[in-house]
């Protein structure tokens, strides 16, 4: 096995591990917020190893370029999606304070 | 046992459960999505046969025949939501069977 | 080993169909069914069905996915307001068997069982009937293409792709038809966001570029009209989300034009060589490459802009209640 | 096949009402009203035409692309085709005059409906190529385009009832049609090939095929409401615009029974057994029975004409059991098959011409009162006595009284079953025509009957009236030419062939 491999198995694993304890924090975690802090920062974060792991692999700058224009958009869209949705709960959330102020 | 085996025994489960699915749920949204389901069983069982002989590329015919069936069956679906909709916007119902 | 990865993708896609029908809460029915497609998509991969994948994931779990969480916000919202009883969405929305008596259930599961086990058979015991590989192989030169999978889609079976861009047309007429109205408005301020207006602005470019390329790519490798129609909707769909409505506001001639050019250009060529001595959709080999570009490009603007339509349509569905619960 | 003379006009057949239905888009209401009544005419026109070069030429196919089966699609214009198409457009032009005056006098209040007319051509499209197609994907694309459009015009009116129906119809077409794609599925598996001509040499009986052959034919039944899969029928046929349901019942049912007659004769043959003939017929006479039944139950006109649709669609499929062969009965020594045969494509006439007459009745009905309540059609004959003459005429036609259409279909139909000694299907055709006359003649008495407590009628175009009429005459008229369309209809390489079983019981042949 040479070193590519090795590291290649590494960042994949390393990738794995975020994945899984991002979807670990999705179905325990108690609330909207916390859920979107495990389901973006996490998952971004694993398919990031994950990304690079390939790249390694598969060593060519063209696959290496869109790989990372791969991650890079996934994590501009995630990043905005979970913008909108916190900002929806957070606009939810006050209109309720509001109604049962009143 | 061969890959398209596997998938095409499940496709048959697959027709089944949505066929279940339609019969057996009320709510519209959950009858719409029982038809894809049983779509989806239809389409793997289509593809699963396109790879079973080893040559240069998978029979093209039943890849294309998919495409066209998805592209079917969501325009289907998408007038079934809309239909769902506006029921639901005019009487309230979700379902065929409580009526009020 | 690669069976064992087959066994547990067919597994899954099982448990979510069942999870899905089972689940008493509309929105996790929903989002089962969307890892259901994306175990589908998944699937056409092993099988070596790029194109199917693409396909799948774009239409069926992407667009389909869309319209319905569109539907779910509608569902949802109005049944807070008016019934005000969740649990008894809930008894309608619980699975099979709690609401059918049970000797009806009974013996529709002995039924569905019986069909069960007849179609497995059915399937195990299937002759090899070879299918049309070699043939569809040998005639891909004359084609115009070399993705045989676009060879099928837009010259050997270019009939049932031209019908299915009317089914497209038509479910639009049709929900046009439910809801009432032509008219498509402009989107409610409340979607509109500063920063999600920024991201629009920087993948619009992108998502044209890449419709654009896996349009072109169709031709040689997995891609396509549909497929990359489904891009150039989706960037319409955002616009419209942002505040751009590129569809609403253009004249009215110019989107039914948009609207039938996919299917109109498409017969009319048809027609044109018709006239020539040939067959309905029949292209002279030697440029056939060029006129099937054409009529995808055609087709994937027609399609791209009949998905935003529908979307639009679907969009204003939502704020109807609102104005006339505003007014009244 | 592909030696058969090739002609543009299977083409055209489909094209043109596309062409025209897109060409409506750019209009508003009025003016696709107008294409789309000029566009019904230009269809019809090419029908005749196409239909005089098959009397001339015999079978004329189209080779899509210029791609021949297997790889391509083939449409194929026989005898009994052009018979299902120039039906389609007879009872389309009369009903698209009716509409035109129709939607007019209903422009005021609802706008005129101006997805009537683009819908309409899709569908009268859709029909077309669903009778012409030999290919059995492209068949499945046909009843999608049939079916959205026909849901999508049934919806037209907007009343929730209408859309609870319209969705009812629609998830059980969706439901039937992804059956049929099963069973073409697991075909193309066993094959490799989608069209008919091939598949019906190439099939082989086996566990395989006789699984087809169930999802197909259940599926076909859904869509065409068959018991015990009726049940979508009668909100939807009796919820739509009048025009609309007879559109719906007149034609699109029809195109789905063409399609299950097709496929049993020309492809399942090899795993048709004597019992699963028998099983269609028991379906059928059940629906006889059933659904005149419920019709003479009904209170209201529409419901009625609706529930009365399943019955006649029932006697379509008590023709099955005759065409199936008991095993080493061979077609020539068949005499039963002609009667058969005469007896299908007659019941479909008869019933398309009567019951497209009877909702457009029900339509001026409602027009003049309001509701279709059918108390107060007390002293129709006085008020309206050419609607009246219609909802007689097309009455006795579907009770099978002489010289009608429906006549020629039920005595042919008892004629086949009794020279095939299967009389135990007499007593439900006998009773079926029992309760017709049980509810048509509660019609007539009603309309005859001369005290008249209730408003009058409101005065209705009379040009719609005459729309009916002229159908309810044309399931009289049909019975004319009886003779020259049976010859013209011999062209057709299945007309007055049966289905000859190769196995004795037994579920599957090769076990």
């Amino acid at each position: 096995m040479t070193i590519t491999e090795l590291m290649t198995v590494i960042l994949l694993v390393v990738g794995c591990f975020f994945f899984l304890a991002g979807t670990l924090g999705v179905l325990r975690f108690p609330d909207l917020f916390s859920r979107l802090h495990a389901l973006t920062k996490a998952d971004n974060l694993g398919l990031g190893f994950i990304a690079a792991g390939m790249a390694l692999h598969i060593a060519s700058p063209w696959a290496a370029l869109k790989i990372f224009f791969i991650w890079f958009f996934t994590l501009l869209a995630s990043s905005t999606s979970c913008y909108l949705i916190a900002r929806f709960q957070r606009g939810q959330d006050q209109a309720g304070k509001r109604k049962e102020g009143a | 046992m061969e890959t398209y085996q596997i998938y095409s025994l499940t496709s048959a489960v697959l027709f089944v459960i949505g066929l279940a699915g339609v019969f057996a749920s009320g709510h519209f949204i959950k009858k719409i999505i029982a038809t894809n389901i049983m779509g989806g069983g239809v389409f793997l069982c289509l593809v699963s046969f396109s790879g079973r002989d080893a040559l240069a590329f998978a029979d093209p015919v039943p890849h294309a025949l998919v495409i066209t069936g998805i592209v079917v069956a969501v325009s289907s679906a998408a007038f079934a939501l809309s239909l769902a909709r506006r029921i639901k916007q005019l009487t309230g119902k979700e379902s065929f069977s409580n009526d009020k | 080993m690669s069976v064992l990865i087959d066994i547990i993708l067919a597994i899954l896609a099982v448990y979510l169909a069942i999870q899905c029908l089972l689940a008493p809460r509309l929105p996790q029915t929903m989002f089962l069914f969307f890892a259901f497609g994306l175990a589908l998509a998944l699937a056409w991969v092993r099988l070596g069905a790029v194109d199917v994948a693409i396909a799948e994931a774009a239409i069926a779990a992407g667009f389909l996915g869309v319209l319905m969480i569109d539907a779910l916000r509608d569902f949802s919202h109005a049944l807070n307001k008016r019934q005000g009883n969740p649990t008894d969405n809930q008894k309608t929305l619980s699975g099979n068997g709690t609401k059918l008596p049970w000797l009806p259930g009974v013996a529709l599961g002995l039924g569905l069982g019986l069909f069960l086990l007849i179609a497995l058979e059915a399937i195990w015991k299937m002759p090899d009937g070879g299918g049309l590989t070699v043939l569809a192989g040998e005639m891909l030169p004359v084609s115009g293409v070399g993705n045989p999978v676009t060879a099928v889609l837009l010259n050997y079976r270019g009939y049932d792709t031209w019908l299915e861009i009317g089914v497209i047309l038509m479910a639009l007429l049709a929900i046009v038809a439910t809801g009432g109205t032509e008219v498509y408005r402009r989107p409610g301020m409340a979607a509109r966001d500063p920063l999600l207006r920024q991201v629009i602005l920087f993948f619009t470019p992108i998502l044209f570029l890449f419709g654009a390329f896996l349009l072109y790519a169709g031709k040689a490798a997995p891609g396509g009209a549909f497929q990359a129609a489904v891009l150039w909707g989706a960037m319409g769909i955002l616009l419209h989300l942002g505040g751009w409505p590129v569809f609403a506001v253009i004249p009215r001639w110019l989107r039914q034009l948009i609207l039938a050019l996919g299917l109109g250009a498409f017969l009319l060529m048809g027609f044109l060589f018709m006239a020539g001595g040939g067959a309905l959709f029949e292209y002279p080999p030697a440029h056939a490459g060029v006129l099937i570009l054409i009529v995808e490009t055609l087709a994937a603007i027609s399609i791209a802009a009949a998905l935003t339509a529908i979307y639009t349509l679907f969009n204003q569905m939502n704020e109807e209640p609102d104005q006339a619960d505003s007014t009244n | 096949m592909t030696h058969l003379p090739t002609s543009p006009f299977p083409a055209l057949l489909v094209g043109l009402p596309v062409l025209l239905a897109v060409l409506g888009l750019f209009f508003r209401a009025r003016g696709r009203a107008a294409v789309g009544l000029a566009g019904s005419f230009l269809t019809a026109g090419l029908v005749f035409v196409a239909f005089f070069e098959v009397t001339q030429r015999g079978t004329l196919i189209h080779i899509l692309g210029g791609w021949e089966p297997p790889l391509g699609i083939l449409l194929r214009l026989d005898p009994l085709a052009a018979v299902f198409i120039g039906l389609t457009a007879v009872v389309g032009v009369v009903i698209s005059l009716y509409s035109w005056w129709y939607l007019r006098a209903r422009e005021a209040c609802t706008g005129g409906f101006p997805l009537f007319w683009p819908l309409w051509l899709f569908l009268w499209a859709g029909l077309n190529g669903l009778f012409l197609s030999n290919d059995l994907f492209n068949l499945f694309v046909a009843i999608e385009v049939v079916g959205i459009s026909a849901v999508a015009l049934a919806v037209l009116s907007g009343s929730s009832a209408a859309l609870a129906a319209g969705l009812r119809y629609l998830l059980a077409a969706i439901a039937g049609s992804m059956a049929y794609l099963f069973g073409v599925a697991l075909l193309y598996g066993s094959t490799g090939t989608l069209d008919i001509g091939i598949l019906g040499q190439v099939l082989e009986p086996g566990a395989t095929t006789t699984f087809a052959l169930l999802v197909i034919t259940l599926g076909l039944m859904i869509k065409t409401a068959s018991f015990p899969f009726h049940f979508w029928l009668p909100p939807a046929h009796s919820s739509a615009l009048p025009p609309v349901s007879a559109l719906l019942s007149a034609l699109v049912v029809k195109g789905t029974f063409y399609l299950l007659l097709r496929l049993w004769t020309e492809v399942f043959g090899v795993s048709l057994t004597f019992a699963v003939g028998q099983f269609l017929g028991l379906a059928g006479a059940i629906a006889v029975i059933w659904g005149s039944w419920q019709a003479l139950m009904q209170d209201r006109l529409k419901l009625i004409v609706a529930h009365s649709s399943v019955a006649q669609l029932g006697y379509l499929l008590m023709i099955f059991p005759l065409l199936v062969l008991a095993p080493g009965v061979t077609a020539g020594s068949a005499d039963w098959l002609y009667p058969a045969w005469t007896a299908g494509i007659y019941q479909v006439l008869a019933h398309a011409f009567a019951k497209a007459s009877l909702f457009l009745s029900a339509g001026i009905i409602v027009m003049a009162l309001g509701h279709d309540r059918i108390q107060s059609l007390r002293d129709l004959v006085a008020w309206m006595p050419m609607t009246a003459l219609a909802i007689g005429i097309a009455g006795v036609s579907l009770i099978g009284l002489p010289p009608s259409g429906g006549f020629m279909a039920k005595w042919m139909l008892l004629k086949g079953i009794f020279l095939s000694g299967q009389w135990w299907w007499a007593p439900a055709a006998f009773a079926g025509s029992l309760l017709t006359a049980g509810y048509v003649f509660m019609l007539l008495r009603l309309a005859f009957a001369p005290a008249r407590e209730e408003g009058p009628f409101r005065p209705v175009p009379r040009i719609l009236q005459v729309c009916a009429l002229l159908l309810a005459l044309g399931s009289f008229l049909i019975v004319l030419p009886a003779e020259s369309l049976i010859r013209f209809l011999e062209g057709s390489e299945v007309f007055g062939t049966g289905i000859e079983t190769i196995m004795e019981g037994g579920a599957y042949g090769n076990d």
